[in-house]
Protein backbone atom coordinates (compact mmCIF):
# COMPACT_ATOMS: atom_id res chain seq x y z
CA UNK A 1 0.00 0.00 0.00
CA UNK A 2 1.08 3.60 -0.81
CA UNK A 3 -0.68 6.70 0.28
CA UNK A 4 -1.02 9.76 -2.35
CA UNK A 5 -1.24 13.27 -1.05
CA UNK A 6 -2.42 15.73 -3.76
CA UNK A 7 -2.20 19.67 -2.71
CA UNK A 8 -3.75 23.15 -4.11
CA UNK A 9 -5.08 23.01 -7.36
CA UNK A 10 -4.14 19.35 -8.10
CA UNK A 11 -6.20 18.61 -5.00
CA UNK A 12 -9.04 20.49 -6.48
CA UNK A 13 -8.28 19.02 -10.36
CA UNK A 14 -8.96 15.29 -9.56
CA UNK A 15 -11.66 15.77 -7.06
CA UNK A 16 -9.63 14.00 -4.20
CA UNK A 17 -6.25 14.80 -1.75
CA UNK A 18 -5.69 11.61 0.24
CA UNK A 19 -5.83 7.83 -1.58
CA UNK A 20 -4.46 4.72 -0.95
CA UNK A 21 -2.83 2.54 -3.73
CA UNK A 22 -2.56 -1.20 -2.88
CA UNK A 23 -0.09 -3.10 -3.65
CA UNK A 24 1.76 -0.12 -3.90
CA UNK A 25 3.64 0.57 -7.09
CA UNK A 26 7.57 -0.06 -7.45
CA UNK A 27 8.26 3.21 -8.23
CA UNK A 28 7.76 6.91 -8.54
CA UNK A 29 7.59 6.45 -12.51
CA UNK A 30 5.16 3.44 -12.13
CA UNK A 31 2.93 5.30 -9.80
CA UNK A 32 2.82 8.29 -11.77
CA UNK A 33 1.84 5.81 -14.81
CA UNK A 34 -0.99 4.24 -12.66
CA UNK A 35 -2.22 7.71 -11.64
CA UNK A 36 -2.07 8.74 -15.34
CA UNK A 37 -3.98 5.98 -16.54
CA UNK A 38 -7.16 6.26 -14.21
CA UNK A 39 -7.32 9.93 -14.59
CA UNK A 40 -5.56 11.45 -17.61
CA UNK A 41 -6.02 15.09 -17.01
CA UNK A 42 -4.55 14.54 -13.74
CA UNK A 43 -1.55 13.12 -15.15
CA UNK A 44 -0.70 15.68 -17.28
CA UNK A 45 -0.85 17.71 -14.26
CA UNK A 46 1.42 16.23 -12.44
CA UNK A 47 4.22 16.64 -15.18
CA UNK A 48 3.67 20.28 -15.17
CA UNK A 49 5.90 22.65 -14.85
CA UNK A 50 6.30 23.43 -10.97
CA UNK A 51 5.41 20.50 -9.36
CA UNK A 52 7.35 18.88 -6.89
CA UNK A 53 7.75 15.78 -5.54
CA UNK A 54 7.61 14.52 -1.49
CA UNK A 55 8.29 10.88 -0.67
CA UNK A 56 8.30 10.53 3.32
CA UNK A 57 8.04 14.47 3.60
CA UNK A 58 11.18 14.39 1.61
CA UNK A 59 11.93 16.07 -1.78
CA UNK A 60 13.11 13.61 -4.30
CA UNK A 61 13.72 14.31 -8.16
CA UNK A 62 13.71 11.70 -11.07
CA UNK A 63 12.22 8.39 -9.82
CA UNK A 64 12.54 6.87 -6.45
CA UNK A 65 11.76 3.35 -5.48
CA UNK A 66 8.62 2.91 -3.13
CA UNK A 67 8.59 0.56 -0.12
CA UNK A 68 5.21 -0.47 1.25
CA UNK A 69 3.72 2.37 3.52
CA UNK A 70 5.32 5.00 1.59
CA UNK A 71 3.94 8.27 1.55
CA UNK A 72 4.17 10.26 -1.72
CA UNK A 73 2.85 14.01 -2.12
CA UNK A 74 2.79 16.14 -5.19
CA UNK A 75 3.02 19.81 -4.59
CA UNK A 76 2.00 22.45 -7.07
CA UNK A 77 3.95 25.73 -7.14
CA UNK A 78 4.06 27.24 -3.51
CA UNK A 79 2.44 30.26 -2.75
CA UNK A 80 3.96 30.88 0.64
CA UNK A 81 2.10 31.97 3.57
CA UNK B 1 9.85 27.44 17.94
CA UNK B 2 7.00 27.10 14.97
CA UNK B 3 3.54 25.93 15.00
CA UNK B 4 0.91 25.42 12.37
CA UNK B 5 -2.73 26.06 13.61
CA UNK B 6 -5.99 25.80 12.51
CA UNK B 7 -7.88 28.11 14.78
CA UNK B 8 -7.74 31.67 15.62
CA UNK B 9 -5.02 33.23 17.65
CA UNK B 10 -4.30 36.27 19.48
CA UNK B 11 -0.96 38.32 18.36
CA UNK B 12 -0.56 39.94 21.65
CA UNK B 13 -1.18 37.18 24.13
CA UNK B 14 1.58 35.56 21.77
CA UNK B 15 3.91 38.55 21.98
CA UNK B 16 3.39 39.09 26.11
CA UNK B 17 4.41 34.92 26.27
CA UNK B 18 7.67 35.78 24.00
CA UNK B 19 8.34 39.01 26.29
CA UNK B 20 8.18 37.39 29.64
CA UNK B 21 11.32 36.97 31.80
CA UNK B 22 13.67 38.17 29.43
CA UNK B 23 15.96 39.92 31.37
CA UNK B 24 18.87 40.21 28.50
CA UNK B 25 17.48 40.10 25.29
CA UNK B 26 17.06 44.35 24.88
CA UNK B 27 14.89 43.52 21.60
CA UNK B 28 11.85 41.94 20.29
CA UNK B 29 10.28 42.53 17.07
CA UNK B 30 7.16 41.13 15.90
CA UNK B 31 5.11 40.87 12.44
CA UNK B 32 1.54 40.31 12.53
CA UNK B 33 -0.09 39.37 8.92
CA UNK B 34 -3.54 40.25 9.20
CA UNK B 35 -5.95 38.93 6.18
CA UNK B 36 -7.36 41.81 4.13
CA UNK B 37 -11.22 42.27 3.05
CA UNK B 38 -9.91 43.76 -0.19
CA UNK B 39 -12.94 45.66 -0.33
CA UNK B 40 -15.23 42.55 0.05
CA UNK B 41 -12.82 40.87 -2.85
CA UNK B 42 -11.73 38.77 -0.55
CA UNK B 43 -13.95 36.87 1.64
CA UNK B 44 -11.86 34.31 2.89
CA UNK B 45 -8.42 32.97 3.04
CA UNK B 46 -7.65 29.51 2.54
CA UNK B 47 -4.20 27.97 3.80
CA UNK B 48 -3.04 24.75 2.67
CA UNK B 49 -0.37 23.25 4.86
CA UNK B 50 1.29 19.68 4.88
CA UNK B 51 1.88 18.35 8.31
CA UNK B 52 5.38 17.49 8.93
CA UNK B 53 6.78 18.75 5.79
CA UNK B 54 5.72 22.33 6.21
CA UNK B 55 6.68 23.05 9.64
CA UNK B 56 10.25 20.97 9.15
CA UNK B 57 10.87 23.46 5.91
CA UNK B 58 9.85 26.70 8.30
CA UNK B 59 11.95 25.36 11.10
CA UNK B 60 15.41 24.52 9.18
CA UNK B 61 14.57 27.51 7.73
CA UNK B 62 13.91 29.57 10.75
CA UNK B 63 17.24 27.53 12.59
CA UNK B 64 19.34 28.74 9.96
CA UNK B 65 18.50 31.99 10.26
CA UNK B 66 18.68 32.38 14.22
CA UNK B 67 22.24 31.47 13.99
CA UNK B 68 22.66 33.93 10.87
CA UNK B 69 21.28 36.51 13.39
CA UNK B 70 22.90 35.83 16.06
CA UNK B 71 19.52 35.64 17.47
CA UNK B 72 18.05 34.79 21.52
CA UNK B 73 15.15 33.19 20.33
CA UNK B 74 12.23 33.51 17.63
CA UNK B 75 8.43 32.57 17.77
CA UNK B 76 6.57 31.61 14.46
CA UNK B 77 3.19 31.01 14.62
CA UNK B 78 0.90 30.48 11.30
CA UNK B 79 -2.18 30.00 10.60
CA UNK B 80 -3.69 26.94 8.16
CA UNK B 81 -7.61 26.58 6.76
CA UNK B 82 -10.26 29.22 6.60
CA UNK B 83 -9.32 32.60 7.85
CA UNK B 84 -11.55 35.63 7.77
CA UNK B 85 -10.66 39.23 7.22
CA UNK B 86 -9.34 40.46 10.33
CA UNK B 87 -7.57 37.63 11.47
CA UNK B 88 -4.36 36.89 11.96
CA UNK B 89 -2.29 34.53 9.28
CA UNK B 90 0.73 34.56 10.23
CA UNK B 91 2.81 36.14 13.60
CA UNK B 92 6.74 35.75 13.98
CA UNK B 93 8.07 37.34 16.68
CA UNK B 94 12.12 37.80 17.51
CA UNK B 95 14.28 38.32 20.51
CA UNK B 96 18.09 39.35 20.23
CA UNK B 97 20.41 41.57 22.33
CA UNK B 98 19.98 44.71 20.10
CA UNK B 99 17.50 45.75 18.06
CA UNK B 100 19.00 45.79 14.66
CA UNK B 101 19.08 41.61 14.84
CA UNK B 102 16.06 41.35 15.84
CA UNK B 103 14.39 43.21 13.19
CA UNK B 104 16.26 41.95 10.14
CA UNK B 105 15.56 38.54 11.53
CA UNK B 106 11.74 39.13 11.61
CA UNK B 107 11.89 40.91 8.14
CA UNK B 108 14.33 38.28 6.90
CA UNK B 109 11.55 35.14 8.33
CA UNK B 110 8.36 37.10 6.62
CA UNK B 111 10.15 37.61 2.96
CA UNK B 112 10.95 33.65 3.79
CA UNK B 113 7.13 32.69 4.82
CA UNK B 114 5.69 34.66 2.09
CA UNK B 115 7.37 33.94 -0.39
CA UNK B 116 8.94 30.27 -0.44
CA UNK B 117 7.20 28.21 2.39
CA UNK B 118 5.25 25.20 1.78
CA UNK B 119 1.76 26.51 1.69
CA UNK B 120 -1.15 26.55 -0.83
CA UNK B 121 -3.39 29.61 -1.21
CA UNK B 122 -6.59 30.01 -1.72
CA UNK B 123 -8.88 33.09 -2.36
CA UNK B 124 -12.76 32.57 -1.59
CA UNK B 125 -14.13 36.03 -3.34
CA UNK B 126 -17.60 37.06 -4.56
CA UNK B 127 -16.98 35.69 -8.20
CA UNK B 128 -15.75 32.40 -6.80
CA UNK B 129 -12.25 31.05 -6.13
CA UNK B 130 -8.78 31.22 -7.02
CA UNK B 131 -5.58 29.48 -6.09
CA UNK B 132 -2.53 32.61 -5.66
CA UNK B 133 1.27 32.39 -6.28
CA UNK B 134 3.47 34.63 -4.94
CA UNK B 135 3.88 38.24 -6.35
CA UNK B 136 6.61 39.86 -8.43
CA UNK B 137 7.43 41.83 -5.01
CA UNK B 138 7.22 38.96 -2.73
CA UNK B 139 10.08 37.18 -5.24
CA UNK B 140 11.86 40.21 -5.25
CA UNK B 141 11.60 41.05 -1.41
CA UNK B 142 13.19 37.28 -0.57
CA UNK B 143 16.20 37.64 -2.99
CA UNK B 144 16.95 40.54 -0.83
CA UNK B 145 19.04 38.10 1.28
CA UNK B 146 20.57 35.96 -1.03
CA UNK B 147 24.47 35.89 -1.38
CA UNK B 148 25.81 37.76 -4.81
CA UNK B 149 25.79 36.44 -7.44
CA UNK B 150 29.79 34.71 -8.24
CA UNK B 151 30.65 35.94 -11.67
CA UNK B 152 32.07 32.74 -13.97
CA UNK B 153 35.86 33.09 -13.44
CA UNK C 1 -0.49 57.74 19.11
CA UNK C 2 2.12 58.70 21.33
CA UNK C 3 2.32 57.95 25.13
CA UNK C 4 4.33 58.37 27.94
CA UNK C 5 3.90 56.44 31.54
CA UNK C 6 5.80 55.80 34.63
CA UNK C 7 3.41 52.37 35.25
CA UNK C 8 4.65 49.50 33.43
CA UNK C 9 3.06 48.39 30.62
CA UNK C 10 2.34 45.06 28.59
CA UNK C 11 3.45 45.12 25.18
CA UNK C 12 1.21 42.57 24.11
CA UNK C 13 -2.06 43.91 25.41
CA UNK C 14 -1.01 46.89 23.30
CA UNK C 15 -0.32 44.57 20.18
CA UNK C 16 -4.06 42.96 20.97
CA UNK C 17 -5.92 46.39 20.87
CA UNK C 18 -3.45 47.58 18.11
CA UNK C 19 -4.63 44.60 15.97
CA UNK C 20 -7.91 44.29 16.80
CA UNK C 21 -11.05 45.21 14.00
CA UNK C 22 -8.46 45.84 11.06
CA UNK C 23 -9.93 44.31 7.93
CA UNK C 24 -8.04 46.43 5.63
CA UNK C 25 -4.09 46.35 7.50
CA UNK C 26 -2.54 43.26 6.17
CA UNK C 27 0.62 43.97 7.74
CA UNK C 28 1.14 44.79 11.90
CA UNK C 29 5.11 45.34 12.87
CA UNK C 30 6.07 45.94 16.05
CA UNK C 31 9.10 46.70 18.03
CA UNK C 32 9.71 46.03 22.03
CA UNK C 33 12.70 47.54 24.03
CA UNK C 34 13.22 45.86 27.18
CA UNK C 35 15.30 47.00 30.07
CA UNK C 36 18.11 44.61 30.35
CA UNK C 37 20.53 43.13 33.27
CA UNK C 38 23.82 43.43 31.49
CA UNK C 39 24.28 40.44 33.79
CA UNK C 40 23.87 42.90 37.06
CA UNK C 41 25.73 46.07 35.72
CA UNK C 42 22.05 47.64 35.50
CA UNK C 43 20.13 47.37 38.21
CA UNK C 44 17.78 49.66 37.15
CA UNK C 45 17.36 52.03 34.24
CA UNK C 46 15.83 55.46 35.13
CA UNK C 47 14.51 57.38 32.32
CA UNK C 48 13.44 61.56 32.29
CA UNK C 49 11.08 62.92 29.90
CA UNK C 50 9.97 66.63 29.65
CA UNK C 51 5.98 66.10 29.54
CA UNK C 52 4.81 68.39 26.33
CA UNK C 53 7.68 68.61 25.14
CA UNK C 54 8.98 65.13 24.56
CA UNK C 55 5.60 63.28 23.95
CA UNK C 56 5.19 66.73 21.14
CA UNK C 57 8.92 66.21 19.46
CA UNK C 58 7.86 62.32 19.03
CA UNK C 59 4.61 63.27 17.59
CA UNK C 60 5.76 65.56 15.27
CA UNK C 61 8.38 63.61 14.06
CA UNK C 62 6.13 60.03 14.07
CA UNK C 63 3.15 62.12 12.53
CA UNK C 64 6.08 63.10 9.44
CA UNK C 65 6.56 59.35 9.26
CA UNK C 66 3.10 57.91 8.66
CA UNK C 67 3.25 60.38 5.79
CA UNK C 68 6.82 58.95 4.32
CA UNK C 69 5.69 55.55 4.46
CA UNK C 70 2.39 55.55 3.96
CA UNK C 71 1.17 53.72 7.57
CA UNK C 72 -2.56 53.55 8.17
CA UNK C 73 -1.72 54.00 11.69
CA UNK C 74 1.20 53.90 14.30
CA UNK C 75 1.34 53.31 18.40
CA UNK C 76 4.20 54.78 20.60
CA UNK C 77 3.98 54.26 23.90
CA UNK C 78 7.06 54.67 26.16
CA UNK C 79 8.17 54.33 29.78
CA UNK C 80 9.46 56.97 32.23
CA UNK C 81 11.07 56.42 35.39
CA UNK C 82 12.37 53.80 37.07
CA UNK C 83 12.75 50.50 34.84
CA UNK C 84 13.82 47.32 36.32
CA UNK C 85 15.51 44.44 34.03
CA UNK C 86 13.15 42.78 31.86
CA UNK C 87 10.45 45.65 32.05
CA UNK C 88 9.32 47.09 28.59
CA UNK C 89 11.02 50.58 28.01
CA UNK C 90 9.20 51.24 24.91
CA UNK C 91 6.79 49.77 22.27
CA UNK C 92 5.85 50.78 18.45
CA UNK C 93 3.61 49.16 16.16
CA UNK C 94 2.83 50.35 12.71
CA UNK C 95 0.05 49.36 10.72
CA UNK C 96 -0.20 49.61 6.65
CA UNK C 97 -1.07 47.31 3.94
CA UNK C 98 1.97 46.00 3.27
CA UNK C 99 4.84 44.14 5.00
CA UNK C 100 7.35 46.41 3.48
CA UNK C 101 5.68 49.92 4.76
CA UNK C 102 5.59 48.31 8.06
CA UNK C 103 8.58 47.02 8.96
CA UNK C 104 10.65 50.35 7.57
CA UNK C 105 8.69 52.63 9.48
CA UNK C 106 8.55 50.73 13.11
CA UNK C 107 12.52 50.50 12.12
CA UNK C 108 12.74 54.11 11.73
CA UNK C 109 10.41 55.01 14.29
CA UNK C 110 12.86 53.45 16.58
CA UNK C 111 15.97 54.95 15.13
CA UNK C 112 14.57 58.03 16.30
CA UNK C 113 13.17 57.39 19.27
CA UNK C 114 16.88 55.50 20.34
CA UNK C 115 18.94 58.19 19.36
CA UNK C 116 17.13 61.73 18.94
CA UNK C 117 14.19 61.91 20.99
CA UNK C 118 14.11 63.91 23.96
CA UNK C 119 14.91 61.61 26.86
CA UNK C 120 17.59 61.41 29.54
CA UNK C 121 18.76 57.89 30.15
CA UNK C 122 20.52 56.85 33.70
CA UNK C 123 21.95 53.82 34.44
CA UNK C 124 22.06 52.78 37.82
CA UNK C 125 24.75 49.92 38.70
CA UNK C 126 26.49 48.28 42.14
CA UNK C 127 29.05 50.76 41.70
CA UNK C 128 26.62 53.89 41.56
CA UNK C 129 24.86 55.78 38.47
CA UNK C 130 25.64 57.53 35.42
CA UNK C 131 24.28 58.96 32.62
CA UNK C 132 23.93 57.51 29.03
CA UNK C 133 24.68 59.44 25.87
CA UNK C 134 23.43 57.64 22.54
CA UNK C 135 26.04 55.27 21.22
CA UNK C 136 27.21 55.63 18.13
CA UNK C 137 25.30 52.70 16.32
CA UNK C 138 22.61 54.35 17.44
CA UNK C 139 23.65 57.38 15.40
CA UNK C 140 24.82 55.59 12.45
CA UNK C 141 21.71 53.34 12.57
CA UNK C 142 19.69 57.26 12.41
CA UNK C 143 21.76 58.65 9.70
CA UNK C 144 20.68 55.50 7.43
CA UNK C 145 17.75 57.74 6.80
CA UNK C 146 18.75 60.93 6.30
CA UNK C 147 18.68 62.18 2.43
CA UNK C 148 22.59 61.71 0.75
CA UNK C 149 24.27 64.93 1.22
CA UNK C 150 24.30 67.21 -1.87
CA UNK C 151 27.47 67.84 -4.12
CA UNK C 152 28.39 71.57 -3.69
CA UNK C 153 27.09 72.83 -7.78
CA UNK D 1 8.18 84.67 38.34
CA UNK D 2 10.01 82.17 35.58
CA UNK D 3 10.02 78.76 36.10
CA UNK D 4 13.55 77.09 35.45
CA UNK D 5 13.85 73.51 34.72
CA UNK D 6 16.93 71.48 34.83
CA UNK D 7 17.16 67.98 32.78
CA UNK D 8 19.15 64.82 33.32
CA UNK D 9 22.90 65.83 34.72
CA UNK D 10 21.93 69.74 35.20
CA UNK D 11 20.04 68.63 37.69
CA UNK D 12 22.37 66.19 39.41
CA UNK D 13 24.79 69.16 39.41
CA UNK D 14 22.68 72.13 40.75
CA UNK D 15 20.94 69.71 43.45
CA UNK D 16 17.69 71.03 41.77
CA UNK D 17 15.31 70.74 39.12
CA UNK D 18 12.67 72.86 39.47
CA UNK D 19 12.43 76.43 40.69
CA UNK D 20 10.57 79.83 40.46
CA UNK D 21 12.79 83.20 40.17
CA UNK D 22 10.05 86.41 41.16
CA UNK D 23 10.38 88.33 39.51
CA UNK D 24 10.88 87.27 36.20
CA UNK D 25 14.56 88.22 34.86
CA UNK D 26 13.82 90.65 31.12
CA UNK D 27 15.82 87.86 29.22
CA UNK D 28 17.39 84.69 28.87
CA UNK D 29 20.65 86.05 29.09
CA UNK D 30 19.55 88.22 32.10
CA UNK D 31 18.77 84.65 33.69
CA UNK D 32 21.78 82.96 32.60
CA UNK D 33 23.67 85.76 34.87
CA UNK D 34 21.25 85.25 37.72
CA UNK D 35 21.72 81.37 37.79
CA UNK D 36 25.64 81.75 37.26
CA UNK D 37 25.15 84.56 40.15
CA UNK D 38 23.40 81.56 42.18
CA UNK D 39 26.02 79.11 41.31
CA UNK D 40 29.04 79.35 39.25
CA UNK D 41 29.38 75.83 38.04
CA UNK D 42 25.76 75.20 37.16
CA UNK D 43 26.09 78.51 35.35
CA UNK D 44 29.42 76.95 33.44
CA UNK D 45 27.25 73.81 32.50
CA UNK D 46 24.42 75.46 31.39
CA UNK D 47 26.70 77.58 28.79
CA UNK D 48 28.76 73.84 28.17
CA UNK D 49 28.47 71.77 24.80
CA UNK D 50 25.12 70.78 23.67
CA UNK D 51 22.93 72.21 26.15
CA UNK D 52 19.52 73.52 24.26
CA UNK D 53 17.36 75.84 25.51
CA UNK D 54 13.13 75.24 25.82
CA UNK D 55 11.20 78.43 26.10
CA UNK D 56 7.67 77.70 26.68
CA UNK D 57 8.58 73.95 25.39
CA UNK D 58 9.91 75.50 22.28
CA UNK D 59 13.98 75.18 21.18
CA UNK D 60 15.67 79.02 20.77
CA UNK D 61 19.41 79.81 20.25
CA UNK D 62 20.71 82.99 21.31
CA UNK D 63 18.48 85.31 23.38
CA UNK D 64 14.84 85.31 24.06
CA UNK D 65 12.52 88.25 25.62
CA UNK D 66 11.06 86.09 28.93
CA UNK D 67 7.59 87.58 29.68
CA UNK D 68 5.82 86.83 32.94
CA UNK D 69 5.05 83.32 33.57
CA UNK D 70 7.45 81.92 31.33
CA UNK D 71 9.21 78.16 31.52
CA UNK D 72 12.66 78.21 30.73
CA UNK D 73 14.06 74.58 30.85
CA UNK D 74 17.69 73.77 29.84
CA UNK D 75 17.94 70.31 28.11
CA UNK D 76 21.56 68.41 27.93
CA UNK D 77 22.72 66.09 25.45
CA UNK D 78 19.19 63.81 24.49
CA UNK D 79 20.31 60.36 25.31
CA UNK D 80 17.59 58.72 23.17
CA UNK D 81 14.67 56.26 25.11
Amino acid sequence: MARVLLFGRLADLAGWRDREIDPAPASLTALRTALAQADATLGEALDGPGVQVAVDKVLVRGDAILAAGTEVAFLPPMSGG
Amino acid sequence: MITLTDQAFDPGALLTGFCAGRTETGAVASFTGLARAEGGDALVLELEAYPGFTDAAIAGFADAAKTRFGLQDYLIVHRTGRIAPGEAIVFVATAAGHRRAAFEACDFLMDYLKSRAPFWKKQHGPDGARWIEPTSQDRTDATRWDPPAQEPS
